[in-house]
């Protein structure tokens, strides 16, 4: 197990990192490149990396896979949900203009826009993980040595 | 709106679906999925049925996602919008009801050919593909067709491929129809691209308008791709290889479902970007309606005369859909609003038929096991009822008079005589008819194993298919008689829409 | 048209659809599964990037707006000033746009004198195509039409303006390349379980083992069938 | 209408040569065989995609593209990998022929399209003055935030991106069902017994 000592304490000196900067990505998509896909992908590979490093089984337990079903309905549901809230507010199907309606100064554009990316943020993310656990936990056909 | 109060009712057939798809996922394996989904199909009808009212006494609504509509002095709105008319309203109807029949029926056979544990992401997997059906049928949205249509077929590939526990082949099948529906997709891209560049919106109504007397290349390059990139998801005849695989090994209310909507659908698309965007002077248009007869012909013929060989009737079934598609283009490529029209009612007759045998085959492979012929020898005497209603929708399918299939082959006969196309009316009707001749042939050899063929003296004895299976098949089946006597719903309704279609293409009633 | 200008008005789009030709052709040659996938990919990237491309302005930059950006009220009342007094140099004259613009907010905004006018701004080559947004400050926007005039003017004369690029067909990738990803786990999955099933990931031996188990006798790879005659072959065999 | 032209500037050497760094990764990609070596290239192409949407002014589509494309797709492609196969075999020769044809013929239709299409880059394209010019002008006045694409890509298109949501959740919706608790490990041949039907909990009801 020495033998990927130098990559596990890469891994664990970077994961930290990746995490909050797939946060600043989430929520400074507004104002420069970046958003909910891009901070959800990029949370889900700070996982594969952990993966890759300590084994799929470790990340298992950080993580559990029960989980991810969860995370993936509750960020589909944010986003759907912010549309249907301002369905039932009168407005059109994610007109966000009526969640802060007085504000002169789009407010209500502006908390639509966070909920529906911090949806897709959670859908993209725990999606990927979940497709990532489903590859990585399939016992392959053949095994590594029988290549 | 027929109902005051509900000015977001355009909205409602795919937000329901939407929202309820996620939920299904997190219950508990078994009844619940299925009896959420059942619910969620039948609330979307309702609402479909709604819908289909209101555009059927108001004309064709417009919604606006998010209000971003089309600003003061702008021909196209800034967001998507939905546009209803009569022709979609009519499918949204027709895919809503078709779903709300066959979910109820998935249950025991799901409970067979699923197993237990997955039954919760297999409903899923099905709501948002009937989400996906539903959506790109409504908008009006060029692009938002490509983002719907893969919401559909994705889902699609994963369910075609859950037929893998009754037969390895159903993967391969998948896999096929994901490589030809991916292919397919990135060529209706390409074609919205080069639209796109050619006029700088995505919006169908506006994109008629910005096209209208443009005859560039970008433009005629953009109708092809489109067409066919359409035409690879439709499985029009050459380009129809993924579909029977992919149909006869699917589970078998998956096949029911998809035979009786998915194509469907795409015919619309065909409909609308043929009509509604591109339906002006376009020299390209009249080429592609002179492919649309060869290729519909071609069609006719050939998956129905490989059909009477196919040993598999699920196999036999799903030819014969690239046959009936066929006879959609036939219509379509008239040109006119009798050939619209009687495309239309064709979709939704076919449906009709196609959802009733499948699920009459799909009774068969509970009981039996399997659908090949030899597991239909003797039906008649072992399942009474699933082999009459399999028989009667049979005969609709071959176009026998009290059965809806008669009034699909009539109206097709007639417009015929009223359009001047390369080949002369009275060829079309006689290959119409002997087309439908091939179809008996085939729906004969089947009629023949259920009624003529002993049982086999080894066959355990079987039941009936359970009641709800049972029901929810006969409920397809006298529609098929019903809708021969209720001509006025749909042919009334179809003829509206073709009409509809027809004007907005031909620039009369631009909704702008 | 001249024949340089056009090649290279145009060279961009070949090599995208070369690309996306070599994308194709992995894909039908059908080989390997995996294969396959990838070469779906590389086909839908290159489309992507061919999208990308309809939307290049020369001379633009990325559709992330510059300047002192802040939401607040001195912003939004300087810019709407700014942006009337832009679309005065470069409409000729519709000098009531600022006073539509100051108040407006949302979806109610009046755009008379904007939308309608910019496709047919084309007369202006240079200023038409896109948004003059000055980083000037809004103080400096405020002092009055003539002085913005003045300073668009001037800025325009030295090409301190920033011209956008058009975001639309960045929006639209960005879907398809979440649909494209999506497409390739679905892919994969299926070809894992095929490997399984078959043990084998080759489209023509895949092909031969279900021509087998269909009808008994053995599709004879030498013949090298491709899709079309596959089908049509089994259809008479029957 | 005609009078715009691109310019030729030194930038477009630069372009050139990660447009031939393009074609030269997609050409090896075609010919090698080594599936391990064929992933890792797709991962580069990706890359290069995304160097070229930065010099393309498309920041967001880069960042995408280098996360999705090169990240999470090579990584899904590699594991898949792992449960395939090492090497492709020899592909049939008929088929190089027909899918040589059909690339021709299609790559024929786009290249016809070019013939008429607005030079590249530029600002009065069709493309470039309708609707997308609305956003930027619009995006200060509606929405207030300064990444345009972000106010189209979230509120005037964002039903769209519900639907990409969407389709996330169904591939893995997708991958669930194939490859998750209670999927076969691969399928059953014709002739096999029906697998699976001792382990499932169908509790013995007769339906």
């Amino acid at each position: 197990m020495m033998a990927h000592l130098i990559l596990r304490v890469t891994i664990k000196l970077l994961f930290a990192p990746i995490i909050i900067f797939a946060l600043y990505v989430q929520f400074h998509g507004d104002y420069g490149p970046g958003g909910g896909f891009q901070a959800g992908v990029i949370f889900a590979a700070a996982f594969v990396l952990h993966a890759l490093g300590f084994g799929i089984d470790e990340t298992k337990k950080v993580l559990p896979p029960k989980v991810l079903p969860w995370l993936m309905v509750i960020g589909v549901l944010f986003y759907a949900g912010t549309g249907v809230a301002t369905l039932l507010l009168g407005e059109n199907f994610l007109d966000y203009d009526i969640l802060q309606p007085d504000s002169h100064h789009h407010a209500g554009q502006h908390i639509g826009i966070i909920l529906v990316e911090l949806g897709v943020g959670i859908a993209v993310a725990s999606t990927m993980l979940t497709i990532f656990y489903h590859f990585a936990g399939r016992e392959p056909e053949i095994r590594d040595e029988d290549w | 709106m027929a109902i005051p109060g509900l000015e977001q009712l355009p909205v409602l057939p795919v937000v329901i679906p939407l929202v309820a798809a996620p939920l299904t996922l997190l219950m508990k394996p078994g009844r619940a999925p299925w009896a959420w989904a059942t619910l969620v199909s039948w609330v979307t009808f309702v609402t479909t049925l709604l819908l289909l009212e209101g555009v059927w006494v108001n004309g064709p609504i417009e919604y606006a996602m998010g209000g971003w509509g089309a600003p003061d002095g702008m021909t196209a709105p800034l967001g998507i919008t939905y546009y209803i008319d009569l022709a979609n309203a009519l499918v949204l109807t027709l895919v809503a009801g078709i779903a709300s029949v066959v979910f109820p029926y998935a249950y025991y056979s799901v409970e067979s050919e699923i197993d237990h544990r997955q039954t919760p992401a297999f409903y899923t997997a099905l709501l948002i593909c009937f989400t996906g059906l539903l959506g790109v049928t409504i908008t009006g949205d060029a692009f938002n067709v490509f983002v719907f249509l893969e919401i559909s077929s994705l889902s699609t590939y994963a369910l075609v491929a859950m037929g893998a526990r009754n037969d390895r082949r159903a993967l391969t099948a998948s896999f096929n129809y994901l490589v030809m529906g991916t292919i397919g997709a990135t060529f209706f891209v390409i074609g919205i691209g080069l639209l796109y560049q050619a006029t700088g919106t995505l919006n169908m109504l506006d994109l008629h308008q910005q096209l209208m007397g443009q005859s560039n290349r970008m433009v005629e390059a953009g109708f092809a791709f489109i067409i066919t990139g359409i035409g690879l998801k439709l499985a029009m005849v050459p380009l129809h290889l993924w579909l029977p695989n992919a149909y006869c090994y699917a589970p078998s209310a998956i096949s029911a479902f998809l035979a009786a909507t998915a194509t469907k659908v795409q015919v619309y698309i065909i409909l609308r970007f043929m009509f509604t965007v591109f339906g002006f002077e376009f020299a390209f248009l009249d080429v592609a309606l002179n492919a649309f007869i060869i290729l519909g012909i071609a069609g006719m013929f050939y998956a129905s005369f490989v059909a009477v060989f196919r040993d598999n009737v699920k196999q036999m079934l799903a030819y014969s859909s690239i046959a009936q598609i066929g006879y959609m283009l036939l219509g379509i490529s008239f040109g006119t609003v009798d050939g619209v029209a009687a495309s239309l009612i064709h979709v939704f007759n076919h449906a009709l038929m196609k959802a009733a045998l499948f699920m009459g085959v799909g009774c068969v492979v509970l009981r039996i096991g399997y659908s090949n012929f030899s597991a239909f020898n003797g039906l008649a005497k072992r399942m009474p009822w699933t082999a009459w209603g399999l028989i009667i929708s049979g005969l609709s399918l071959v176009g026998v008079p009290l059965t809806v299939g008669f009034i699909s082959k009539w109206k097709l006969m007639e417009a015929a005589f009223q359009t001047q196309t390369i080949i002369p009316p009275l060829l079309i009707v006689l290959l119409i008819g002997a087309s439908s001749l091939l179809a008996a042939i085939y729906i004969g050899r089947l009629a023949y194993a259920m009624l003529l063929q002993p049982v086999p003296e080894d066959a355990e004895p079987v039941k009936e298919a359970p009641h709800l299976m049972r029901i929810t098949m006969w409920i397809m089946v006298l529609a098929n008689i019903w809708f021969f006597f209720q001509t006025d719903v749909t042919v009334g309704v179809a003829t509206r829409a073709a009409q509809a279609l027809l004007d907005t293409g031909l620039g009369y009633g631009g909704a702008y | 048209m001249d024949i340089i200008e056009f090649i290279v008005g145009r060279y961009n789009y070949w090599i995208f659809i070369t690309l996306m030709m070599m994308g194709l052709y992995i894909v039908i040659s059908r080989g390997n599964l995996v294969k396959t996938i990838v070469g779906l990919n590389l086909f839908q990237t290159s489309v992507f990037i061919f999208y990308i491309s309809i939307g290049k302005i020369v001379g633009g930059t990325a559709p992330i707006i510059v300047g002192n950006y802040k939401a607040d009220d001195s912003y939004g009342d300087g810019h709407g000033d700014g942006y009337g007094a832009d679309a005065t140099v470069t409409d000729h004259g519709n000098s009531g746009a600022s006073e539509n613009l100051h108040d407006t907010d949302g979806l109610d905004l009046p755009s008379n004198s904007l939308s309608a006018d910019v496709p047919a701004g084309g007369e202006v080559s240079a200023a038409s195509g896109s948004l003059h947004q000055m980083p000037e400050t809004a103080a400096d926007m405020a002092s009055g039409t003539d002085a913005a005039y003045a300073s668009v003017a001037d800025a325009a004369a030295q090409g301190a303006e920033v011209i956008y690029t058009n975001p639309l067909p960045h929006v639209l990738i960005l879907t398809a390349i979440v649909v494209g990803v999506a497409t390739t786990a679905v892919g994969l999955a299926l070809a894992v379980r095929i490997r399984e099933a078959y043990g084998t990931i080759e489209e023509d031996e895949l092909e031969a083992e279900d021509h087998f188990a269909e009808f008994g006798v053995p599709l004879h790879p030498e013949q090298g069938q491709g899709r079309g005659q596959g089908s049509q072959t089994q259809g008479g065999a029957a | 209408m005609e009078d715009f032209q691109t310019p030729l500037q030194p930038i477009i050497l630069l372009d050139l040569a990660i447009l031939s760094l393009l074609i030269a990764t997609a050409f090896a990609m075609m010919r090698v065989r080594r599936l391990f070596a064929v992933v890792m290239l797709s991962g580069i192409f990706s890359f290069l995609a995304a160097l070229f949407f930065v010099s393309l002014d498309a920041v967001d589509v880069a960042f995408t593209e280098a996360a999705v494309g090169a990240g999470i797709s090579t990584v899904l492609m590699l594991t898949g990998m792992l449960l395939t196969a090492r090497r492709e075999k020899p592909a049939v020769p008929g088929h190089k022929n027909i899918a040589m044809v059909i690339c021709l013929v299609t790559g024929a239709a786009l290249f016809y399209a070019t013939i008429d299409m607005p030079a590249f880059g530029d600002p009065n394209a069709p493309a470039n003055i309708h609707i997308g010019q609305e956003f930027v002008e619009r995006t200060p006045q509606d929405i207030e935030i300064p990444n345009i694409v972000t106010a189209v890509l979230a509120s005037y298109r964002g039903f769209d991106t519900l639907g990409e949501v969407l389709v996330v959740f169904a591939a893995g919706v997708g991958v669930m069902l194939l490859l998750g608790a209670g999927s076969l490990r691969g399928g059953r041949k014709v002739k096999d017994d029906r697998p699976g039907d001792d382990e499932t909990e169908h509790d013995g009801r007769e339906f």
